[in-house]
């Protein structure tokens, strides 16, 4: 490939190339301060035209790589970055079989880690984010990671993607420097990647026992309330918020199981930020152990 | 006519984990996991002893426990019960934890 | 020998070899084999070197991922042999499921998709009945697709399983009926071998399921590989053909059935082509006769299998282009070929 | 789930112990629930999809109410989606939403139906996995 970059992400090295330039500088200047990764890489990304001319006639990015999803639809070149990121996410959630990868932001405090997932659009990357900047360590937005053997959470601190409303509350919240470009009309909306903090970079590899499982929801319209979930709701949401949970066959049923019999676990509905944060630190305080 | 003979595979193929009344299993030998309500862990139970045929399940299931027929049916009448039963062995046949001799 | 295929071939034909790689070359090998479907062989064949601890990391996934492959593998073939049971038809397993069921080298880290077994032709519909009503459903609803199928091909439309999403074809012979070689798969069935007689099968699969004879077993990898389709993918189909020849070529007779056989099934020249291939790229301890003359095509071919580079993707377009046209004249004569892509080119 | 929260036992009996009341439960319910490989809630990470109706394969064939692929020129059925319909358009029309643009509700039913059905090798069929999501 013409351009590349190669990126350490707690446990994970990415190999990204491109036929472009643009995108791989974009990225190189949002991973600024990453450590250099450990080769051989885990997965390969490749960003290409999806026909040959489409590299100089209304460039379109196809995201391929080891593993690729027919069926996806390529994207404008000046989307180039998120291309990057979502090609990173593919080989994660089709590749990855080290840990039981869980759809789940999750933060940290004091050695130990919340737990928070749901649906798009649920809050969790934002709720995560906003932690991050408060007292707490960012382990991931997307992507947690649990080990197999011993039931601890790695971090997988890759940029934040912001989206829409999420933006103007975290640019008023961090230095300006840590954000990416500001990408209009993409399919998702506005999207502002946000480099998680330095504290969290540096703390890559430490993992976290997990000690809460948050099942967030953000209505503009939903009174706060929280609820307890039981064990067998929260194992079957577990399965389908995880991508490899079924190929992992007995490893995923041991470490899934124990995560869900000694985590306890809340669904909480929320319609402003501040009040969720709020429940968080309550719930945090009552229930970690 | 006793119909057909039923079988699971041993205990020892399967992995088991209560989660608040229901059970959840992971069967070895196909590698899937599945969510059990009762009866259905009773009646792997029940074939843990060897094959048997729906009523002879149902015997061993008594043996147990008091066994409740369908919930509308009002009565407990038998062969209401061996008929519910006998729907639930078809699910776990169908999920591949049973099958027919 | 410059392409990162090339790597994973002589990576595979020589594991100490990989214990002087590069890190960058690592990650080239790494990906080309992912790419060919061979991480999971490779990470058998490297099991245990002495190898970076990343590298041992990344094999060490491969493996486990390989051996859940085949626990999925065997038990859908299980599912398929209960809901065929009471047919009382021979049901012989194919390609990937075939290896690990009998448990032959070739299985071993390999990556097994569809489920594939051959049935007598006459039995066809009540196969289908049959699985249809034990919760199989046909992929595609297009009716041209499946006049296509019934009419021209070898096997049945794909069939999926509702609850399961595992695909099945059900072959009822080894080639499209419209290629030109016209193996004789009856008598293939009829010398196929019951799984658990004197093969390491072991478990449920015992029960009614079969497997090829070892000389046919070869010959339907090597018409899957050169006969039908288009090549890519073909290190993999050619790492499973080095397998099984080194598994089999010291049982007396082999070569000699190898020969007649191949022979008989009007497959003798894409069997030869493909054991000249295997000894070129893998070494292949392979009987000389059998192989015939080097032909001046073979490195085409050669070419054609290597054609990957160390990020993933296919590379030397006209080669991958020529070979793709090739495929499709060999499954049917021309005529017909330009009916169907005629067709093809309507519909999309 | 629904199904399994109805029968969870009066009385919690991790073990099968003597004489506690066995329910069968009621005959239409399922007592088994196997776990599918889920790329769900994920998959809006992972992809930007769309779903062709019908798949290129039966080009210019009409939709049913029911979601079946029929003939051009079935009376009571539709004809083809005039573009593919994106990832968002589904989700919102698969809850009961607004129909997609320059689509009227009855096709649009019909539509849905015909992604419902969809299997996995179909094109279209990832995407639609990726939008089904646990409730």
């Amino acid at each position: 490939m013409r351009h590349q970059v190669q990126l350490q992400i707690g446990p994970v090295a990415l190999r990204v190339g491109s036929q472009w330039a643009g995108p791989i500088k974009a990225l190189t200047r949002l991973y600024e301060g990453y450590p250099e990764p450990e080769a051989p890489c885990d997965f390969t990304v490749r960003l290409e035209p999806d026909k040959p001319w489409r590299r100089w006639i209304r460039p379109s990015v196809a995201v391929g790589g080891d593993y690729r999803l027919p069926g996806s639809v390529p994207l404008a070149l000046r989307h180039g970055l998120l291309a990057a990121e979502l090609g990173m996410n593919l080989q994660m959630a089709l590749g990855h079989k080290r840990h039981l990868l869980l759809h789940a932001s999750s933060v940290e405090r004091d050695g130990r880690a919340l737990l928070m997932t749901g649906e798009s659009g649920a809050g969790k990357s934002t709720l995560a984010a906003l932690l991050g900047e408060r007292g707490w360590r960012l382990m991931g937005d997307e992507f947690a990671l649990l080990d197999l053997d011993d039931g601890t959470l790695h971090p997988f601190p890759r940029a934040i993607s912001l989206k829409n409303g999420s933006i103007a509350m975290l640019e008023t919240e961090v230095e300006g420097r840590r954000l990416g470009p500001r990408l209009d009309g993409t399919p998702k909306g506005v999207i502002r990647h946000l480099r998680p903090n330095a504290g969290a970079i540096a703390a890559m590899a430490e993992r976290a026992a997990p000690a809460l499982i948050l099942f967030p929801r953000f209505g503009a319209d939903l009174a706060p309330a929280v609820r307890k979930v039981g064990a067998a709701e929260v194992f079957v949401r577990l399965t389908q918020a995880s991508t490899n949970y079924v190929t992992l066959g007995e490893r995923g049923f041991d470490a899934l199981t124990r995560l869900v019999v000694s985590t306890p676990a809340r669904a909480i509905d929320y319609h402003d930020t501040a009040n969720a944060l709020a429940l968080v630190e309550g719930l945090w305080a009552d229930l970690a152990r | 006519m006793a119909g057909p003979r039923f079988t699971a595979d041993p205990p020892d193929m399967m992995r088991t984990v209560e989660l608040d009344g229901l059970t959840a299993l992971f069967h070895l030998p196909s590698g899937t996991t599945h969510i059990l309500a009762p009866p259905a862990p009773q009646i792997l139970a029940a074939l843990a002893d060897g094959p048997a045929t729906a009523p002879t399940i149902l015997a061993r299931i008594r043996r147990a426990f008091d066994v409740e027929g369908p919930r509308r049916s009002g009565g407990q009448r038998r062969s209401g019960a061996l008929a519910v039963l006998e729907t639930r062995i078809a699910e776990l046949e169908a999920a591949g934890l049973v099958s027919r001799l | 020998m410059s392409s990162a295929a090339h790597m994973v071939v002589r990576a595979l034909r020589n594991p100490l070899s990989a214990e002087r790689l590069s890190e960058e070359q690592w990650t080239a090998l790494l990906t080309a084999a992912r790419a060919e479907s061979l991480l999971g062989s490779l990470a058998d064949r490297l099991r245990d070197l002495n190898l970076p601890a990343k590298v041992s990391q990344i094999l060490a996934d491969a493996r486990a991922d390989a051996e859940r492959a085949r626990v999925q593998a065997l038990w859908e073939a299980e599912m398929a042999r209960r809901a065929l049971a009471p047919l009382d038809v021979p049901v012989v397993l194919l390609k990937g499921t075939a290896y690990a069921a009998a448990g032959l080298a070739a299985g071993v880290g390999r990556s097994i998709g569809d489920l594939d077994i051959l049935v007598p032709r006459d039995r066809l519909a009540v196969v289908q009945q049959a699985l249809l009503s034990a919760g199989w459903e046909w992929v595609k609803e297009d009716a041209y697709d499946d006049l296509y199928y019934r009419r021209w091909m070898h096997e049945l439309p794909p069939l999926i399983h509702k609850d399961r999403d595992r695909m099945i074809d059900v072959h009822h012979t080894i080639l499209p009926l419209t290629a030109r070689p016209t193996p004789d798969a009856a008598a293939m069935i009829v010398d196929s071998v019951a799984l658990g007689d004197g093969l390491r099968g072991g478990g449920p699969l015992d029960k009614g399921l079969r497997i090829l004879a070892p000389a046919d077993m070869v010959i339907h990898a090597a018409a899957h590989l050169f006969a039908d389709g288009d090549l890519a993918g073909g290190l993999r189909n050619l790492w499973d053909i080095d397998r099984l020849l080194r598994e089999y070529g010291d049982r007396r007779h082999f070569w000699r059935d190898l020969a007649w056989r191949a022979r008989r099934h009007q497959l003798r020249a894409p069997v030869a082509r493909a054991l000249r291939l295997a000894a070129s790229l893998y070494a292949t301890p392979v009987d000389e006769v059998c192989a015939g003359r080097r032909r001046w095509n073979d490195a085409l071919f050669e070419r054609r299998l290597l054609a990957r580079s160390g990020w993933g993707s296919e590379t030397n377009l006209a080669l991958r282009l020529g070979f793709y046209i090739r495929s499709h004249t060999l499954r049917m004569p021309l005529p017909m070929l330009a009916r169907h892509l005629w067709i093809k080119a309507r519909q999309s | 789930m629904s199904d399994l929260e109805d029968q969870k036992p009066a009385e919690q009996s991790p073990e099968p112990s003597r004489r506690f009341v066995l329910a069968l439960g009621a005959a239409a319910a399922s007592t088994v629930v196997t776990i599918r490989p889920a790329l769900a809630q994920t998959a809006g990470s992972v992809l930007n999809c769309q779903i062709p109706v019908p798949a290129p394969q039966a080009a210019g064939s009409y939709i049913d109410p029911d979601g079946h692929i029929v003939a051009p020129g079935t009376p009571g059925a539709f004809p083809p989606a005039p573009r593919p319909l994106t990832g968002e358009e589904v989700k919102v029309m698969l809850r009961g939403g607004p129909s997609p643009a320059g689509i009227d509700s009855q096709s649009a039913q019909a539509y849905a139906n015909y992604i419902r059905r969809l299997q996995a090798g179909m094109s279209g069929f990832t995407c639609y996995a990726s939008l089904q999501m646990p409730r």
